[in-house]
């Protein structure tokens, strides 16, 4: 809408000018310094030494031992591959639980659907912290789950069935999470879904299980995937269910990198996990990008 | 005499509803069962002993949850409306500003906070203020806080604009308003219900934030979920569940309230 | 010096390109029109042919690429939209959402710093004039397409434009409406003494209510003119088709001038007019409306005609009569359409005064 | 435009007001956990007309890491390390000196032998908080053994094993490994180490959760019967509803431990840290510090004010013959041996 007479490129400079500088200098600017400290030495005691030194980026794979000898640490690779594990699990147990009933929710009527859809998006807006704290309660020694296993004669008093401080506790915390992002972008590209291509579907014999692999997947896959990398990016870099639910015995990337800067004060080791974690969110990222821009040509050829 | 309807749309799939329900339990059965738990008279937060309101009570007497409040608060106030500012005129350019270069790059910092993970931001903020040296308390938790708020306050501003007819704008122009009357009688208006939106939930993303805040934050900045993690930390009381039940149902009236604004909007 | 006050709005070798380099486009190409005070001035043509642009360049929402722009004998390339005295009336009514009818109506007039009373007044007026004083306290979302559009043309009329845009203000209302609103908008345009500036691609519209039409194809214009000498006199072959429905008949040039001959490769001759431009044995088109063509039913002719498809259409039938492979369209009044049916054999007449020869 | 800038610097007004307002008379304290007792502030509180904020770490550790990542100003006025560490901060300036304290009208009530700490030689950065021990508590009536060895917190037996929790933090369970395999504190030689973490790793399989913070309720819920402990805390939970806690003192040892207030850089309220020291060396409100973290202190005349129950705490009175061995201030070598031990466990 350009009006003429009027200095367009000045006002858009001027009106960019507070995010370039707000974003650049205290999100940009953090990001490089933090690239800069991960190429750096550790002090013991905290903080660094102006030196360049790679070991924070060797660290992940190869360590001294107390020997100063060193030697392939396969400790880090096994807390990425448990991320790993743990972030594809939750990611495809949220598609499972998230799946069915997004497209349930797309096939109300309208004032429902707006109802069940604000429904999944409260819990998202809700604190984090307090929402895995609930777990807690839930799996817990002594903890909702027990005290009914008990109620109903499934376990004795003193027994427990140990559920917190595990893998599959930090799983539930993972899931529970980052759920509403899974819903919500399945959910907004099955309300584009047009259902005639169903009876379409059906009408050239294809059963329900056919209808839902052949029809309904293929073109809901932007959606799966949006859901499915807002559900695992976030995954990854959990600090909260691992703190919390995990006990601190299973660390996660996230909490890995939480543990260098504080208790372990190994900060370019913790910059060069973050530089880490960062690059792999990137990939991810690109491959959705490209895996999207795909997608869009197949809808324009359609 | 009503034959039983056994006829099934084809988009209708078996079992659905039920997996939904199952769904919608999984979602809020924990947090049903945390602000119950507030209500426990026992000193003891999994042992169910009676009805009682005396943690709330207590709450009211805990200075420091008091403070964290506050400090919580003040930090919303201040970054929520800074971002929200932010978004709008960022918003206002990139989307009216038409086709100009570096327009993709510029929507595409905006989501950067959106894009690094939580605990990434968390460190690289730390160093940042470390290396630097800048502290200033609360400020420093401001700043951080605004930045990864401005995506939020963003999103709905954007849609907001994205919905208006720009023939309003030119509409207003026709009949002899200039630019700046044109914006402030007909876009400001307009937008004010997206603003209002993208600043509560700028607000409530802002109280709710956690793991940035511990990192940043140092004496006298502990917000309300950063108390709230060292009291959990310390163990599993009823007081722990009132303090998160009062946290959640803020949020909860906010983000309702930001969907009943939108929705009348639109 | 009186012809000049007399001139509404002047273009002058008006050109628009959007974008830069390799990308740009040319929406509007050294465009020359004379707008008339007082006049309904209709801009008709296919969608995307420039006449939004047009129209949008004389309201100020865009600048000009190259030449010059009067309102009454005033240069305003260089004035805002707020600095004209037009006024437009929106294709979707852009009316604000927020403001109720009153405020709607009374936006230009508080903008343009008219007292209270003042503002009132003429608000009630021309809410009055539309039929929709009682609708004064609705927000547009409550009020009909029809009345919307009502609205959005008092908010136009309200500051005293001197010259009014409409930007196919009608293509959002159903058949029977739209019909009255022709009505009425001619009438109000009489009325008013206001000059309108009529943007649509529905050539009947056009037709009905336009004082001048100028038919505009790829940016640039293709004929001004009274609504009957462009429906009659096409200038070209697309003003021809895009105006009503048109028989555009390829043949060869037998003899020029005033009582010219034409044989057409449908076998048919044509008597009609030809330019001197033309030589003797040259291939001409000739176009004439299919109304005007006469039909009888025959089966002794020369030259071997039948209707090759009889639709019936209920206040008159069109026919597509094949001779020698050419189709020729003819529409068939009321009165005659019991005599024909498909596959009839007939003879066909072409009366001299309304074929003409065309260009490209 | 101009609503919004009003309400912008509405906001910025208050936030500057308010901030400003509490600096009056505000002390920002970072404590442990579970360490500053309610009545104590109250009373300091009412007595001084200064508000305590306090925040609360759980090791030594995590109170050096915020300081190192606050570069000079954390915002606290005042914290509570441990003797070593407070050396550490003095080498690495990140304590502020805190000038008179031998002046201070209390001062006189710090015992002789407490006074020119060997890890603050000339008084200029610390005053006494309270020591301690730190080791292993477990509950009596589920565990058949009797704590008379540190082997049986590294090694648990089938009752422990799954049901045993541990410090989140390197220094006190390094060294109450050491004491367990008869080694130094501090020491620099890999072997030793290497023993160290072997033993650490072995104990992890038994190992319910790291943590330093809870323990009490961990203990009380019965979600683990042994907890590595420390001996006033570990009385606070006997007192308060654990009959059967029991801390232990084995043969080998306990970790000795004595907390100082000191005063972080940057540190904006002096006068009222200064006040809380001068303050905490009154025996009388020591002696309410003991009587709640049942700790002992450095300040003789607070017996006088100490409750009853205080008195007859048994886990906190060493037996004959349990050494109490004091945490040290390692070297760059020995503490980058320690940290990598103690990584190796966490992963």
């Amino acid at each position: 809408m350009n009006i003429q007479g009027e200095n367009k490129s000045r006002n858009i400079v001027l009106g960019l000018t507070p995010l370039w500088l707000v974003i650049g200098i205290f999100m940009i600017g953090p990001l490089l310094i933090m690239a800069g400290v991960s190429v750096m030495e550790p002090n013991v005691y905290g903080g660094v030494y102006f030196k360049f030194d790679l070991s924070g980026y060797r660290q992940i794979l190869f360590d001294t031992n107390l020997f100063d000898e060193m030697e392939f640490n396969p400790a880090y690779v096994i807390i990425i591959l448990r991320s790993f594990v743990l972030a594809v699990s939750a990611t495809i147990i949220s598609l499972i639980i998230g799946f069915p009933a997004a497209y349930f929710i797309s096939r109300q009527p309208d004032n429902v659907k707006n109802i069940l859809i604000f429904l999944v998006t409260i819990p998202f807006w809700t604190n984090l912290l307090v929402r895995t704290f609930a777990w807690i309660i839930i799996l817990g020694k002594g903890g909702v789950i027990e005290s009914s296993f008990s109620f109903f004669g499934l376990l004795n008093e003193d027994d427990s069935l140990n559920l917190m401080y595990t893998n599959f506790a930090i799983l539930i915390g993972l899931v529970y999470s980052y759920l509403p992002l899974m819903v919500l972008p399945i959910f907004s590209s099955l309300e584009k879904l047009d259902v005639r291509l169903l009876e379409a579907a059906s009408d050239l014999y294809s059963s329900r299980m056919e209808i839902i692999r052949r029809v309904i997947i293929p073109l809901t896959l932007p959606g799966i995937i949006g859901g499915s990398i807002l559900v695992f990016v976030p995954c990854l870099g959990a600090f909260i269910a691992p703190d919390l639910l995990g006990g601190g015995k299973k660390l996660l990337l996230g909490s890995l990198i939480q543990f260098q800067f504080s208790t372990a004060r190994n900060w370019p080791f913790g910059a060069a996990v973050a530089m880490f974690l960062l690059s792999l969110v990137v990939i991810v990222l690109v491959i959705n990008a490209r895996i999207n821009s795909k997608h869009e040509d197949l809808q324009k050829h359609v | 005499m009503f034959r039983k309807n056994k006829f099934r749309h084809v988009w209708d799939f078996p079992g659905f509803s039920g997996w939904t329900a199952i769904f919608f339990g999984f979602l809020y059965v924990p947090i049903f069962v945390l602000v119950c738990y507030s209500f426990n008279s026992s000193s003891y937060a999994m042992i169910w002993t009676g009805f009682s309101f005396r943690w709330y009570e207590k709450l009211f007497f805990n200075d420091d949850i008091l403070q964290a409040a506050y400090n919580s608060l003040i930090i919303a106030i201040t970054a929520a409306p800074m971002a929200t500012a932010i978004a709008t005129i960022s918003a206002l350019v990139i989307v009216r500003g038409g086709g100009f270069r570096g327009k993709e790059f510029s929507s595409g910092l905006i989501t950067l906070p959106l894009m690094v993970p939580e605990i990434v931001t968390a460190v690289a903020t730390l160093i940042f203020f470390a290396t630097l040296g800048i502290n200033l308390g609360l400020i420093n938790v401001i700043i951080a806080h605004t930045v990864f708020c401005i995506p939020f306050a963003y999103m709905p501003i954007k849609a907001a604009l994205e919905a208006m007819d720009p023939n309003l704008e030119l509409a207003a122009r026709d009949l002899y308003s200039d630019k700046n009357s044109a914006f402030r009688y007909i876009t400001l208006p307009l937008l004010t219900p997206g603003i209002l939106s993208g600043f509560m939930l700028a607000f409530v993303i802002s109280v709710d934030d956690f793991i940035i805040t511990l990192m940043v934050a140092g004496g006298g900045s502990t917000t309300l979920p950063v108390y709230i993690y060292s009291m959990v930390k310390m163990g599993v009381t009823p007081e722990v569940n009132a303090v998160s039940s009062l946290l959640l149902a803020f949020s909860i009236i906010f983000v309702t309230g930001y969907w009943f604004l939108n929705k009348k909007s639109s | 010096m009186k012809q000049s006050i007399k001139n509404a709005i002047e273009v002058q070798n008006v050109t628009k390109v959007y974008g830069v380099g390799e990308n740009s486009v040319t929406a509007l190409k050294d465009a020359n029109l004379t707008i008339n005070d007082n006049e309904f001035f209709t801009l008709l043509g296919p969608s995307g042919c420039g006449k939004t642009t047009l129209l949008r360049l004389i309201a100020g929402f865009e600048d000009i690429t190259k030449g010059d722009l009067k309102l009454f004998g005033k240069e305003i390339v260089n004035l805002p939209p707020n600095k004209r005295p037009i006024n437009t009336v929106f294709q979707h009514y852009a009316l604000f959402p927020h403001l109720n009818v009153f405020e709607n109506v009374a936006f230009g007039l508080r903008r343009l710093g008219k007292n209270r009373s003042e503002i009132e007044q003429k608000t009630n007026y021309v809410l009055k004039l539309v039929q929709m004083e009682e609708f004064s306290k609705r927000r547009p979302n409550q009020l009909s397409g029809g009345q919307q559009q009502r609205v959005a043309l008092a908010r136009a009329l309200a500051p005293e434009p001197k010259v009014l845009l409409l930007d196919e203000p009608l293509s959002a209302l159903d058949l029977k409406l739209r019909q009255a609103m022709r009505i009425e908008l001619k009438t109000l345009q009489r009325e008013t003494g206001i000059t309108f500036v009529f943007v649509t691609h529905d050539q009947e519209e056009a037709l009905t209510m336009s004082d001048r039409i100028a038919v505009i194809s790829e940016g640039e214009i293709q004929q001004i003119g009274e609504p009957n000498s462009i429906y009659e006199n096409p200038a070209n072959q697309f003003v021809a088709n895009f105006i009503g429905e048109a028989n555009l008949l390829k043949g060869i040039c037998k003899k020029i001038g005033k009582n010219g001959l034409c044989k057409l490769n449908s076998g048919h001759e044509i008597s009609l007019e030809i330019p001197s431009l033309i030589k003797v044995n040259d291939p001409i088109t000739i176009f004439i409306r299919p109304e005007r063509i006469k039909i009888n039913k025959s089966s002794s002719s020369k030259i071997k005609s039948f209707i090759s498809q009889f639709t019936y259409l209920g206040n008159a039938a069109h026919l597509e009569v094949e001779s020698n492979n050419q189709k020729i369209n003819i529409t068939l009044p009321i009165d005659k359409v019991k005599n024909f049916k498909n596959a009839d054999e007939v003879t066909l007449e072409f009366p001299k005064n309304h074929a003409r020869v065309i260009n490209q | 435009m101009n609503k919004i800038l009003k309400f912008f610097s509405f906001c910025v007004a208050i936030t500057l007001i308010s901030s400003s307002s509490f600096a009056a008379g505000k002390l920002n304290l970072y404590n442990w956990s579970d360490y500053t007792p309610d009545e104590l502030v109250k009373k300091f509180e009412a007595e001084t007309g200064i508000q305590v904020i306090i925040d609360t770490y759980d090791s030594n550790e995590t109170l050096l890491a915020k300081l190192q990542a606050a570069g000079g100003s954390t915002g606290y006025d005042l914290a509570v390390p441990s003797q070593h560490f407070v050396e550490i901060m003095i080498k690495e300036g990140l304590l502020e000196k805190v000038s008179g304290i031998k002046d201070m009208p209390n001062y006189k009530y710090v015992a002789k032998q407490f006074q020119n700490p060997s890890f603050d030689p000339m008084q200029e950065y610390s005053t006494p908080y309270q020591m301690g021990s730190a080791g292993f508590a477990f509950r009596a009536d589920s565990y058949s053994g009797d704590g008379s060895s540190m082997m049986e917190f590294f090694k648990p037996n089938d009752e422990v094993c799954g049901k045993l929790a541990v410090f989140k933090s390197p220094e006190e369970v390094v060294n109450m490994a050491h004491l367990a395999l008869g080694s130094n504190f501090c020491s620099e030689d890999p072997n030793e180490m290497q023993a160290v973490l072997d033993l650490m790793l072995e104990q992890k399989k038994c190992v319910k959760v790291y943590s330093s913070e809870g323990i009490n309720d961990r203990l009380k819920s019965g979600e683990v019967i042994m907890h590595a402990h420390w001996d006033g805390y570990s009385q606070v939970g006997k007192w308060e509803y654990m009959d059967d806690l029991t801390y232990a003192y084995p043969k080998e040892g306990v970790v000795g431990w004595f907390d100082s207030l000191v005063m972080p850089k940057g540190a904006k309220n002096v006068k009222e840290a200064k006040a809380f020291m001068n303050f905490l060396m009154d025996p009388e409100n020591m002696a309410i510090l003991s009587n709640n973290a049942a700790y002992a202190n450095a300040i003789p005349e607070s017996q006088k004010y100490l409750s009853d129950k205080m008195k007859n705490a048994t886990n906190i009175q060493v037996p004959e013959g349990v050494p109490v061995v004091f945490g040290q201030a390692c070297n760059e070598k020995a503490q980058s041996l320690i940290d990598k031990v103690w990584t190796r466990v966490m992963q």
